[in-house]
């Protein structure tokens, strides 16, 4: 098992495995010469420490010129846990989204209008891969634009019974809005 | 009673001290192991000394270190008075209290002894210097709240409000020459002496529209009764307008 | 070597290995629980992963409520020639910490009353910034000062399963009084 340099010592075993578990970067043979104690072979005890590893839940790999321990590969997958991080919706697609909520069905152009603002792709494909929009039909007019209205899924996002259940335009304006 | 020799070497180490129970500590070791079996009168005639050695040598004696002198001398009187008066009462109980001080500070630098004695994390044992994490992060799903969604709606109408121009709205009105059409093609029609209202157009939802098609159907009216197209009537002042059809046309 | 709870599978102690070997911080037995196979007992498969470090380089201990993989303290000597450490904290802060550590929440003028001196800002900040001490609330007293206890970094540094793991105050007097 072990080449010419004869068998490790169990000290120096022990040592390697050590060094190698505290270090914060792969540990190179020559750092480990340096500790070991006479008669041991670095490259020896780390071939030895990682037959001694293989097949355990932990294994000693060779990484950037050096070993380092690593947990085997098969395994990452039972340790991995998902944190779930939401992110928050982008300015102007939570004012689309409001506007087709209030408005709907209601055609691009018409959501410009309303927003007083061009509206991106970006913001558009944002609500559609989220499931909150959909298209509804076609408007009767030159060019037939789409028609654009929420989803169940824009209901259950944000924990609404119906569309009904939005507050009324009115009980939200609070004060008057300059005329259009 | 401490030597002049030794009160010579503990002078010259009360800066290392951090304190007068400090001091009180390590008189008291060296008069016994257990704390408990000290004499309190010696321990305060010792530090009085040294305190007295300190004062010669340095008159800048931090004021603590006097303090304690003061205390301990005036537990000294008490301590020397004849059992069973109140003031020796009362220089038990001191005594007391400052051996209980002396043996928790006592406590405390075994604690501390104990702990610093233990294999300290990062310099006697090490934790793995490359720690993995399986915690991955998923960003994939929407934070979405109500008063984000409204106030964004709200921000919306503001900006778009505060940029919009004032366009008056064209209204689709009922025109007089579309009155005299509605007159002429209806008026066979009805019967005789027909309310003026039975001749404006339906479907005509909003107030305004009504009013302007009445006004509009009123001139189309008096236009056709001046050219003795049809005859108007009304009974009494703002009573309903009638329209019968011209004379020559009854025959 | 394992009680009533049955042999653990190795399936078990590989993934205890790695997930104990993979975090940074002492892991629950709770938290194996929830990772283990059918039928594995978490202190069991512990129990049966210290004894097989036992000795070695690296050891399984129980430090702040968990299980953590150290090197072996024996180790030490050797193994600082190549591994950073930190510096040694005086006398001052380690009698500081020793009262924190046995009458937390403690404030400030009550641990200069146990010391009989006054506490230098100096000391206050090696260990706060060592992590080992943090405030905890105030005390209902006039002034309202800050409580300060001891944090999970303490009992990790000092190896310490809890605080019940340090030694009674009687124990400490017991003991023949060291030399300063």
């Amino acid at each position: 098992m072990v080449s010419g340099a004869g068998v490790p010592s169990e000290a120096g075993l022990r040592l390697a495995e050590a060094l190698v578990f505290a270090s914060a970067e792969p540990v190179p043979a020559r750092v480990l010469a340096q500790l070991l104690p006479e008669g041991d072979d670095a490259e020896a005890v780390l071939a030895e420490l990682a037959r001694r590893y293989a097949g355990r839940g932990v294994e000693l790999v060779w990484v950037g010129g050096g070993v380092q321990f690593r947990t085997a590969p098969d395994l990452a997958a039972r340790l991995r846990t998902v944190v779930q991080q939401p992110r928050r919706l982008p300015r102007a697609a939570m004012e689309t989204l409001a506007i087709i909520a209030y408005h709907q069905p209601v055609t691009r152009p018409e959501i410009e209008a309303i927003r007083g603002a061009s509206l991106s792709q970006d913001t558009f494909d944002i609500l559609l891969e989220a499931r909150l929009i959909m298209p509804q039909g076609r408007k009767e007019a030159p060019g037939r634009p789409t028609l654009w209205a929420t989803t169940a899924q824009f209901l259950a996002s944000f924990g609404l019974d119906s569309l009904s259940a939005l507050p009324r335009r009115e009980d939200l304006l609070s004060e008057p809005l300059p005329q259009r | 009673m401490s030597e002049t020799g030794a009160e010579g070497q503990l002078l010259l180490h009360l800066e290392g001290f951090d304190g007068p129970l400090d001091v009180l500590l390590e008189l008291a070791r060296a008069q016994k192991l257990d704390l408990a079996g000290i004499s309190i009168l010696a321990l305060v005639d010792q530090y009085l000394a040294v305190i007295e050695g300190a004062r010669r040598v340095r008159l800048e004696l931090a004021a603590d270190w006097l303090v304690m002198a003061a205390w301990l001398a005036w537990l000294k009187s008490r301590l020397l008075l004849p059992a069973g008066s109140a003031e020796a009462a009362e220089g038990e109980r001191a005594a007391e209290v400052l051996a209980g001080r002396l043996a928790a500070l006592e406590a405390m630098r075994a604690a501390a002894t104990w702990l610093a004695a233990r294999p300290l994390l990062g310099r006697d044992v090490f934790a793995r210097g490359t720690p993995e994490s399986f915690v991955a992060i998923d960003r994939s799903r929407l934070r979405l709240d109500l008063p984000a969604l409204l106030g964004a709606y709200l921000a919306a109408l503001r900006r778009a409000g505060a940029a919009a121009h004032y366009r008056p709205q064209a209204l689709s009105l009922w025109t007089v020459q579309d009155a005299l059409e509605r007159l002429l093609r209806l008026l066979g029609s009805l019967p005789d002496w027909t309310s003026l209202e039975r001749f404006l157009p339906e479907h005509l939802a909003r107030p305004a529209e009504r009013r302007a098609a009445l006004a509009s159907t009123l001139v189309a009216s008096l236009e056709m009764a001046r050219d003795g197209a049809l005859r108007l009537r009304q009974e009494e002042p703002f009573g309903p307008i009638l329209l019968g059809r011209a004379q020559d046309a009854q025959g």
